[in-house]
């Protein structure tokens, strides 16, 4: 029977994907939505590993990224706001007072 | 569906377990009520508040003492090594708190939220601290950074502060990423989340073999490499610091890296013997890559947070000298040398919230000039807390060091041991040019007048100065303390 | 009392502890008396006494404290004299074979077996020391009050001369290599302190400073040749060094080489001291000092403390023909190429100065000869006559208010009588004119020179020839100081006086021992029995034992002095002086204008002679540029090019790589995450594939 | 001497907390009064030498024991203690120290006007930290003062030091800070050995003594603390820091420095690098006599071409004190004997020696040896005395240095001739150097009288030069006293390292080479 593997490498694939978004994109908004990309993969590990062994963990455990996931974009967002107030830009490149 | 009897001790347990954190949830929350009903002039009370529970907290802790309970179907654990953190976080907690009194009126944090979410913050540490479950640990770390990256970007009009916020956030959420998708590694590997059971698994090289779990703990490791911030994950470190208020800096780099730290040493005690072979050279390169990179960078800088802020980033590799050690005796130095850590940095940025003006251009090192003689307590404080961190007896800085040498030297880490002595020595360079500033430099024009601390900001200063002395000189009953709880680590 | 004057050499201490009184109390009227007076009033002086502060005219009250310095200096030498006399006294009265008493007076430096106490020793050799230094010296200090009545910082001269005293009885009457070494290194520092005694002349600190540094050079050899001798023998001390060169020598541990180790080291030591080649350069610059300076260290005492050193080991010396031979050959080059130095010497002071290397030389010659009793008798008489010498030198510069030139010199005879015939009598004694002093001890060098085992057929002729340019330059000096036409300038001409008695009285003294001084040891060749030699033979014998143990070589026998050859040698050395004597009466009272038309016409060997040869310049330029330039180049190509330069290097390189390393710190949030995600995948890639 | 037994038995914790408790007293004190402020710790520091004359007094020199030892349990869990005691080695050199700071503090009363309260603090910490080097009997406190030494005298020389004052502490600081962090990574190594081999935790030296560490570590660990020591001794080539802190650091730092902190160095390698680690000291005895000697001959050419009067001084601090490393590692009791007094001779006569720079520093501002010239007729009494100290110092018999010197030759000619060859040039060279000095600053013409501003010694100055001239005469003529107190303790020593060595040598193979015997290099 197929083990959780094909699972595992989408959810490397998405958190594959996402990573190189981070890495990759300029606007924060797009970089957040990365993020959440890559905690989608790591969902899906989660679900597809719980569901093969029949052990309700990885179900919650995704709940709880879920979750986390949300409060941390409401977080995310009101920071962008903020930075968008000040600078009227989301863009990282342009975000580099800091720095040395 | 499997049914659990209600078992009523067990809830009691559980409640027990956490009985720290939700005395500091509901001072949390109760803060935030009674800032709806404070007037202006009186929401300095709110800080005394906070300070209140936090000292209930740690009454709390010390009440449930190091015996063993276990809550939550083992997801949390109190125990001496839980007690030992707790104790480091809430005294950096309660520390935090004190200079608020005398630093949130001018700082604009003299606010309900910004109190409530640092004891929020506070109870993700301790969560983290006792948890035994890598969902427990997640849980905590997020708990801990969520309110710690609004905290950072909390004078949201200063635009360094809501920049280190985003970079913090962006960076935080991206490295708990790492982290979660290696617990979800270790998770297909074992199907297991507990550490005990973990444990067990991987214990005498069980998991060994598994790319899956070594890509777990691989990534597990990075996850927690950001929050401590060793190289090459630490680059959020100096931005985030020198953005956050001071305050916030202060706290983060004590109790954050404290709490990240206990997760880690749990996790390295016990999770890391079984793949030892493997992710020893990986620590070794880590630790002595983190504090050259951190050390170096520092030399040449001229605002004193982000001074602080490298040498955190070294201190991150100091402790992890004792994890490379890996025994009991390296594990132990990591705990006693956290303690040290949070009362002498928390000290050094006491200090420089006093003598800075304002923000950012506040703290730059050539307003230091001639503070040292025109205010020789002052001076004295700065000069012993930066002495400490250079590790020079003596103080708890130099114990500290020498505890995690002697681990690594014991364990025939020699040469790591060398390069740790000579960084420490390379960052003597840049603590002392603090202190040529202050003493040596004649001032051009006037002296910057330091604000007069209240009592609450003096007596912190003081406990700083009176813990860093103690431990260095009569550092017994620590150590003792120390030992005692990374033994009820191995229970 | 009775029992003190029954035992006096209970009391030897009290020869170095007059002295040292004198240091104390001189030092302390210097200190409170004289200080005060010598303090510009202005806070800065402009005070430019020329440097001789006897030129100086003018007659004030002398103070009470001069008075008292003029008292205490000489009269605690006239005490230590008379000490010094008793104490030699009961010497004679005692068997020849015991004649060697130690007094222990405390510990000085004990550490394992090392144990040397401050202890004096009085034997034949010592004596004679003793009486010549105190004996001479007090002379010196007679004549100094004369002298010095004019010099402002008169306590603090008698502050030094004393000190001195004390340093040079500590050196001849100590009973170790090491106590000799102290006092070795006393009198070099009363030697700089008096060379450099007006300190406000350049030259006078620089030849001070040279005369130290040069001494030093040769104290490097003594030190080492104690080493030696304390690692080998155990002791320092010299009895038990002599004691024990027969069991060592037994033993196979004293070899030849050992021997020769141990003298030539010490001979370095000697030719620092006593101004031999190649280390003779400071004494000429030492003249720089007060002429009874010249005349009590540089001629009389002090300078012979080298030949003091080779005859008071002799034993060892006679072990190491090899050194033996240097010794000889470095005394009979010097005697000669000092004495060729003296030929030109416009300077009074400095032809006597060339004549008292060039004397040392014949010492040194003696002792290279294995006559050790000769060159302590010449040791002797030369005391005597070169401090006459000296001293009369003075006298003249007196009268001549400070001038020392004897191109500007000459018919002084009318003005100075008494200075004029008693140098007149010196000269003939160093001359080696027959019944004078100079005559015993000199033709007793050379004929010793010529017979003995280690002498040659060419070292007695290098001896003579330089005993004929000794006549030479020494009648030179006398010809142009005080016959002749004057010379002189109109205005110094008409100060020109005859010195206090205070002065003339021991230069009358002197001459009487110029006289009389050589009687004591007149060979058994020419009828006398030689008194001197027989009393210095304890001293010596040991070590014609020690040698002959060494070679099993027959000794030269007594009958030497039988030897026909001998007589037929004095009359060769007595014509060569005359010889010389005629030369210089020739040149310099016959034609007066013929040595400047030889200079004229040898204008290089001229130059080569009046500069001395370059000797200086060639020390300067081969080894003191060499050593300055070498320091320089270490110090700023080594200290802060090089090692600095890598210290602060690395600090450098630190930082910028801090700086370069803080770059990759861009600001991006991209490029923050970018280095976790490779952080991350190294990670992870090294776990899998490690 | 009837000190009450209570007194003497803590008499070592007391001089050693003596002056931390005054400096405690200072902080609570007025600023604004300087003059009582200087007065106070002349008092403390008085007492403090007042203390330790008992134990000069009560020290029995025929034991070789350690004496007046006090011993409590400190970090227990790292088997720690506070241990404290003194022997022959230390005796000198405790005395030195208490014996010098009053005289530093007398020479402060006028070169010192600002900050004066935390110019006396940090003197006083400095002498705790002085102190407890020369009397732990124990690893870990040795390293503790060792450590605490750095940060007043860093104070010491960036604040009230001259115009590159920032650039002198900061390197003097990181420079024997490196040595001393490699030192103690050695010191960590020992005391696991120890553990491994006695199963105890112990940092007490008379523990360690016993130790009979293999021969390969000996070696890494003699480099470590030596290093550490070298650093500070000065020896050639790390002595770098020396001109520079010399040149900026007020006098009284100066003398201090010269005199007591150098001696640490030296007094490390003699407490802890030899006794130790014998084979290895007994194997880079020719290399370390070889820098000894590099830096006699080093130091004093370099001084003969300085033009700055305190770096000359320096400079010839490197030359002596690579005299008493000659001394040291000749291994026998005249090497040792020698050097230790050595040690203190120099203290006494460089500390005169900075003293007296000070005295015309202070007057004219200057220190560059051709603004003088000629000052002897303006100030013949100060001319009298650092003539005086300046024959110490080139070592003139009758005078201390001599003694000193001479012991330390005559005992590293039996063990290394060739090295006192090289050793016995240095001699002329010192005197080169100081006299030619000497010459130019005091005799020839005057020249800038009215530039300098120059007057003679005063009262004061004559009160704290006049206890180390009669030292100097002392210690020249009558040594028996200072070398007696030491004998027991270095026989004993020497006997030891030798036996230590000797069994070493039986257990190693027989023509072993040294390559072989640390590099593991075969023929």
């Amino acid at each position: 029977m197929m083990g959780p593997s094909a699972y595992l490498i989408l959810s490397g694939i998405l958190f594959a994907i996402g990573a190189i978004g981070v890495v990759a994109r300029k606007n924060a908004l797009i970089i957040l939505m990365s993020v959440e990309l890559m905690l989608n993969g790591v969902n899906v590990a989660f679900v597809a590993v719980g569901s093969y062994m029949g052990d309700p963990t990885g179900g919650i455990f995704a709940f709880m990224v879920m979750t986390v996931a949300a409060a941390e974009a409401a977080v995310g967002l009101s920071i962008l706001i903020a930075i968008y107030r000040l600078k009227e830009t989301i863009d990282i490149t342009e975000l580099s007072v800091l720095k040395w | 569906m499997i049914a659990i009897p209600f078992d009523s001790s067990q809830v009691m347990q559980g409640i027990a377990s956490i009985a720290p954190e939700a005395i500091l949830v509901c001072t949390a929350i109760t803060v935030l009520m009674a800032d709806l009903f404070l007037a202006e002039d009186g929401k300095w009370l709110l800080c005394w508040l906070s300070l209140a529970g936090v000292l209930a907290a740690l009454g709390e802790v010390y009440l449930l003492g190091s015996s063993r309970i276990v809550g939550f179907s083992g997801m949390i654990t109190s125990d001496g090594f839980g007690m030992f953190f707790s104790t480091v976080v809430l005294s950096a907690c309660a520390l935090v708190l004190l200079m608020a009194t005398g630093w949130s009126e001018r700082a604009g944090t003299q606010k309900g939220e910004f109190y409530s979410l640092i004891l929020m913050s506070t109870t993700g540490m301790l969560i983290m601290a006792k948890g035994t479950d890598l969902m427990t640990i997640f849980l905590g770390l997020e708990t801990l950074s969520i309110p710690i990256y609004v905290l950072v970007g909390f004078q949201r009009s200063r635009m360094t502060a809501i920049e280190g916020a985003l970079k913090y956030f962006l960076l935080g959420a991206f490295g708990a990423a790492f982290m979660l998708y290696g617990m979800a590694l270790i998770y297909a590997a074992t199907g297991t989340t507990k550490i005990p059971v973990l444990v067990y698994m991987s214990v005498g090289g069980g998991m060994a073999g598994s790319s899956l779990f070594l890509a777990g703990m691989g990534l597990l490791l990075v996850g927690f490499a950001f929050k401590v911030s060793l190289f090459p994950f630490h680059m959020w470190t100096p931005d985030a610091y020198e953005g956050a208020p001071t305050l916030v800096t202060a706290f983060m780099s004590a109790a954050v890296k404290a709490a990240a730290f206990a997760a880690l040493v749990r996790v390295a005690m016990l999770l890391f013997p079984g793949v030892s072979p493997a992710i020893g050279p990986v620590l070794w390169v880590l630790a002595v890559l983190t504090m050259t990179v951190g050390n170096i960078s520092a030399l040449g800088q001229n605002n004193v947070k982000r001074i602080l802020a490298y040498s955190s980033i070294a201190h991150a590799g100091y402790i992890m000298v004792g994890l490379v050690a890996g025994d009991l005796l390296g594990s132990q130095a990591a705990l006693f040398y956290l303690l040290v850590y949070a009362f002498m940095n928390i000290g050094a940025f006491g200090v420089l919230m006093l003598i800075s003006q304002k923000e950012d251009d506040g703290y730059d090192i050539h307003n230091l000039r001639g503070i040292g003689f025109k205010y020789p307590v002052l001076g004295a404080l700065l000069t012993l807390f930066l002495v400490s961190l250079a590790g020079i007896p003596p103080t708890g800085g130099f114990i500290g060091k020498f505890y995690l040498f002697s681990a690594a030297v014991k364990n025939g880490y020699i040469w790591l041991a060398i390069l740790g002595v000579l960084n420490s020595a390379a960052s003597i360079y840049y603590y002392l040019r603090i202190v040529v500033y202050m003493y040596f430099m004649t001032p051009e024009g006037e002296v910057v007048t330091p604000h007069t601390p209240p009592f609450g900001y003096a007596l912190a200063l003081c406990a700083c100065a009176a813990v860093v002395l103690v431990l260095g000189m009569i550092p017994g009953a620590v150590l003792t303390m120390a030992e005692q709880s990374v033994l009820s680590l191995l229970m | 009392m009775v029992s003190a004057l029954s035992n006096i050499h209970e009391y030897l201490w009290l020869i170095l502890a007059f002295p040292l009184a004198g240091v104390v109390l001189n030092g302390i009227i210097a200190l409170v008396a004289e200080r005060p007076l010598l303090l510009p009033a202005d806070g800065h002086g402009h005070d430019d006494h020329g440097g001789h502060g006897d030129a100086h005219g003018g007659h004030h009250e002398t103070p009470a404290y001069r008075k008292l310095v003029a008292f205490i200096a000489p009269g605690m030498i006239f005490a230590a004299f008379v000490v010094a006399v008793l104490s030699v006294l009961q010497l004679t009265r005692m068997p020849a074979e015991a004649r060697t008493v130690v007094q222990t007076l405390f510990p000085w430096i004990q550490a394992g077996g090392l144990s040397v106490s401050v202890a004096l020793q009085l034997d034949p050799l010592s004596s004679v020391m003793i009486l010549v230094v105190t004996g001479v010296g007090f002379l010196i200090h007679v004549y100094s009050v004369g002298y010095m009545s004019h010099e402002p910082a008169f306590a603090r001269f008698f502050f030094y001369l004393n000190l001195f005293m004390f340093s040079m009885l500590t050196l001849v009457l100590g009973s170790s290599y090491l106590l000799m070494f102290v006092g070795w290194e006393g009198v070099g520092l009363c030697s700089y302190l008096l060379i450099g005694f007006w300190y406000e002349k350049d030259s006078a600190s620089t030849a001070g400073k040279k005369a130290f540094v040069v001494n030093r050079v040769g104290d490097f050899g003594f030190l080492l040749a104690m080493f030696l001798v304390f690692w080998n023998f155990g002791t320092l001390n010299y009895t038990d060094v002599m004691a024990k060169i027969p069991s060592l020598q037994h033993s196979g541990i004293l070899t030849t080489g050992l021997a020769t180790a141990i003298t030539l080291l010490m001979f370095v030591g000697a030719t620092g001291k006593s101004a031999q080649i190649p280390l003779y350069v400071w004494l000429p610059d030492a003249m720089e000092g007060p002429t009874p300076v010249s005349a009590l260290i540089h001629a009389a005492t002090m300078v012979t403390a080298g030949v003091y050193m080779v005859a008071r080991s002799n034993a060892l010396f006679m072990l190491a023909p090899f050194t033996m031979g240097t010794v000889a050959v470095i005394g009979a080059a010097t005697a000669i190429f000092a004495a060729s130095m003296g030929i030109c010497q416009k300077d009074i002071k400095r032809v006597l100065a060339y004549s008292t290397v060039s004397q040392l030389g014949y010492m040194f010659l003696a002792c290279g000869v294995g006559a050790f009793g000769a060159g302590i008798f010449h040791l002797m008489t030369h005391a005597f006559f070169k401090a006459l010498l000296f001293l009369g030198s003075g006298s003249v510069i007196h009268a001549m208010s400070g001038e020392q030139d004897m191109m500007k010199m000459g018919s002084l005879r009318k003005h100075t009588p008494i200075t004029f015939w008693t140098m007149f009598i010196g000269t003939l004694a160093i001359a080696g004119i027959p019944g004078l002093a100079g005559f015993f001890s000199k033709d007793e060098i050379l004929w010793r020179a010529f017979s003995s085992d280690h002498g040659s057929p060419f070292l007695w002729a290098v001896a003579a020839v330089a005993a004929g340019t000794t006549a030479f330059y020494m009648f030179r000096l006398i010809f142009l100081t005080f016959f002749g036409a004057s010379r002189m300038d109109k205005e110094v001409e008409k100060h020109v006086h005859e010195s206090p008695f205070s002065m003339t009285i021991p230069l009358m003294v002197l001459a009487a021992l110029s006289i009389c001084g050589g009687w004591l040891g007149i060979p058994a060749a020419l009828g006398g029995s030689n008194y001197f030699e027989k009393w210095l033979e304890p001293i010596f014998e040991g070590g014609h034992k020690a040698a002959e143990a060494a070679t099993e070589a027959i000794g030269h026998g007594a009958m030497a002095h039988h030897d026909p050859m001998e007589f037929i040698l004095m009359g060769a050395s007595v014509a060569v002086a005359l010889f010389g004597i005629a030369i210089a009466y020739y040149l310099y009272m016959v034609r007066p204008e013929k040595p400047a038309k030889i200079a004229e016409g040898n204008p290089n060997l001229y130059r080569l002679v009046y500069n001395k040869y370059f000797v200086d310049e060639l020390y300067e330029w081969l080894i003191i540029r060499r050593i300055v330039d070498w320091s320089i180049w270490l110090w700023q190509m080594f200290d802060v090019q090089f090692i600095d330069a890598i210290v602060n290097g690395v600090a450098k390189t630190v930082r910028s790589a801090g700086d370069e390393t803080r770059k990759i710190q861009t600001g991006v949030v991209g490029n923050y995450a970018f280095s976790i995600l490779l952080g991350a995948v190294f990670i992870v890639g090294y776990l899998i594939w490690r | 001497m009837t000190a009450s037994p209570n007194l003497m038995s803590n008499i070592l914790t007391i001089l050693i907390f003596l002056p931390l408790a005054g400096a405690f007293v200072l902080f609570f004190l007025p600023k604004e009064n300087g003059r009582a402020i200087k007065h106070f710790t002349l008092l403390v520091t008085l007492v403090e030498f007042v203390l330790s004359v008992p134990v000069l007094l009560n020290f029995d020199g025929a034991t070789a024991a350690m004496q007046f030892t006090q011993k409590v349990p400190w970090i227990p869990q790292f088997g720690i203690g506070y241990n404290v005691g003194v022997d022959g080695i230390s005796l000198w050199l405790l005395m030195l120290t208490t014996f010098i700071m009053p005289i530093a503090i007398l020479s402060t009363y006028a070169a010192v006007e600002k900050h004066v309260k935390e110019f006396m603090i940090f003197m006083l910490l400095l002498e705790v930290g002085m102190v407890g080097v020369f009397l732990a009997i124990d690893l870990f406190l040795f390293y503790i003062f060792w450590e605490l030494v750095l940060i007043p005298m860093y104070f010491l020389i960036g604040v009230w030091g001259g115009e590159r004052r920032i650039y002198a502490a900061v390197k003097f600081f990181i420079y024997t800070f490196v040595g001393s962090v490699l030192m103690l990574v050695a010191i960590l190594a020992l005391y696991f050995y120890n553990y491994k081999v006695t199963g105890v935790y112990t940092t007490e030296l008379s523990a360690l003594y016993n130790l009979n560490i293999p021969v390969k570590m000996q070696f890494w660990m003699f480099l470590a603390f030596g290093l550490a020591f070298a650093f500070k001794v000065p020896m050639f080539p790390f002595h770098t820091w020396l001109p520079d802190a010399h040149v900026e650091a007020p006098t009284a730092g100066s003398v201090i420095l010269a005199a007591v902190l150098l001696k640490m160095g030296t007094y490390g390698f003699l407490r802890l690098a030899m006794p130790l680690f014998p084979v290895a000291t007994f194997d880079l005895m020719p290399f370390v006599t070889g820098l000894a000697v590099i830096g006699i001959i080093y130091g004093a050419l370099v001084a003969m071409v300085q033009k700055d009067i305190k770096k000359l001084v320096a400079y010839s601090s490197v030359s002596h004190l690579g005299f008493v490393m000659l001394g040291l590692f000749a291994l026998n009791l005249q090497g040792i004997e020698g050097g230790i007094l050595q040690m203190i001779n120099h203290g006494i006569s460089t500390g005169a020696l900075f003293l007296g720079v000070g005295i015309i520093y202070e007057r004219s501002h200057t220190r560059q040896i051709s603004d003088f010239g000629g000052i002897a007729k303006i100030v013949p009494l100060f001319t009298l005395t650092f003539m005086l100290v300046t024959f110490s110092s080139i070592g003139l018999p009758g005078l201390n240095g001599f003694v000193g010197e001479f012991l330390i030759m005559l005992g590293a000619f039996k063990t290394s001739p060739i090295a006192v060859v090289f050793a016995a040039s240095g001699v002329i060279f010192a005197a080169v150097y100081m006299l030619w000095m000497c010459q130019r600053v005091l005799f020839g013409k005057l020249t800038n009288a009215h530039k300098l501003h120059l007057t003679d010694m005063n009262f004061r100055e004559i009160a704290y030069m006049a206890p180390l001239v009669l030292f100097i005469f002392w210690i020249g003529v009558y040594p028996d006293p200072f070398l007696r107190k030491m004998d027991a303790t270095v026989n004993a020593y020497v006997q030891q390292i030798h036996a230590k060595h000797q069994s070493a040598l039986a257990a190693s193979p027989a023509g072993e080479t040294l390559l072989a015997r640390y590099f593991d290099v075969r023929k």
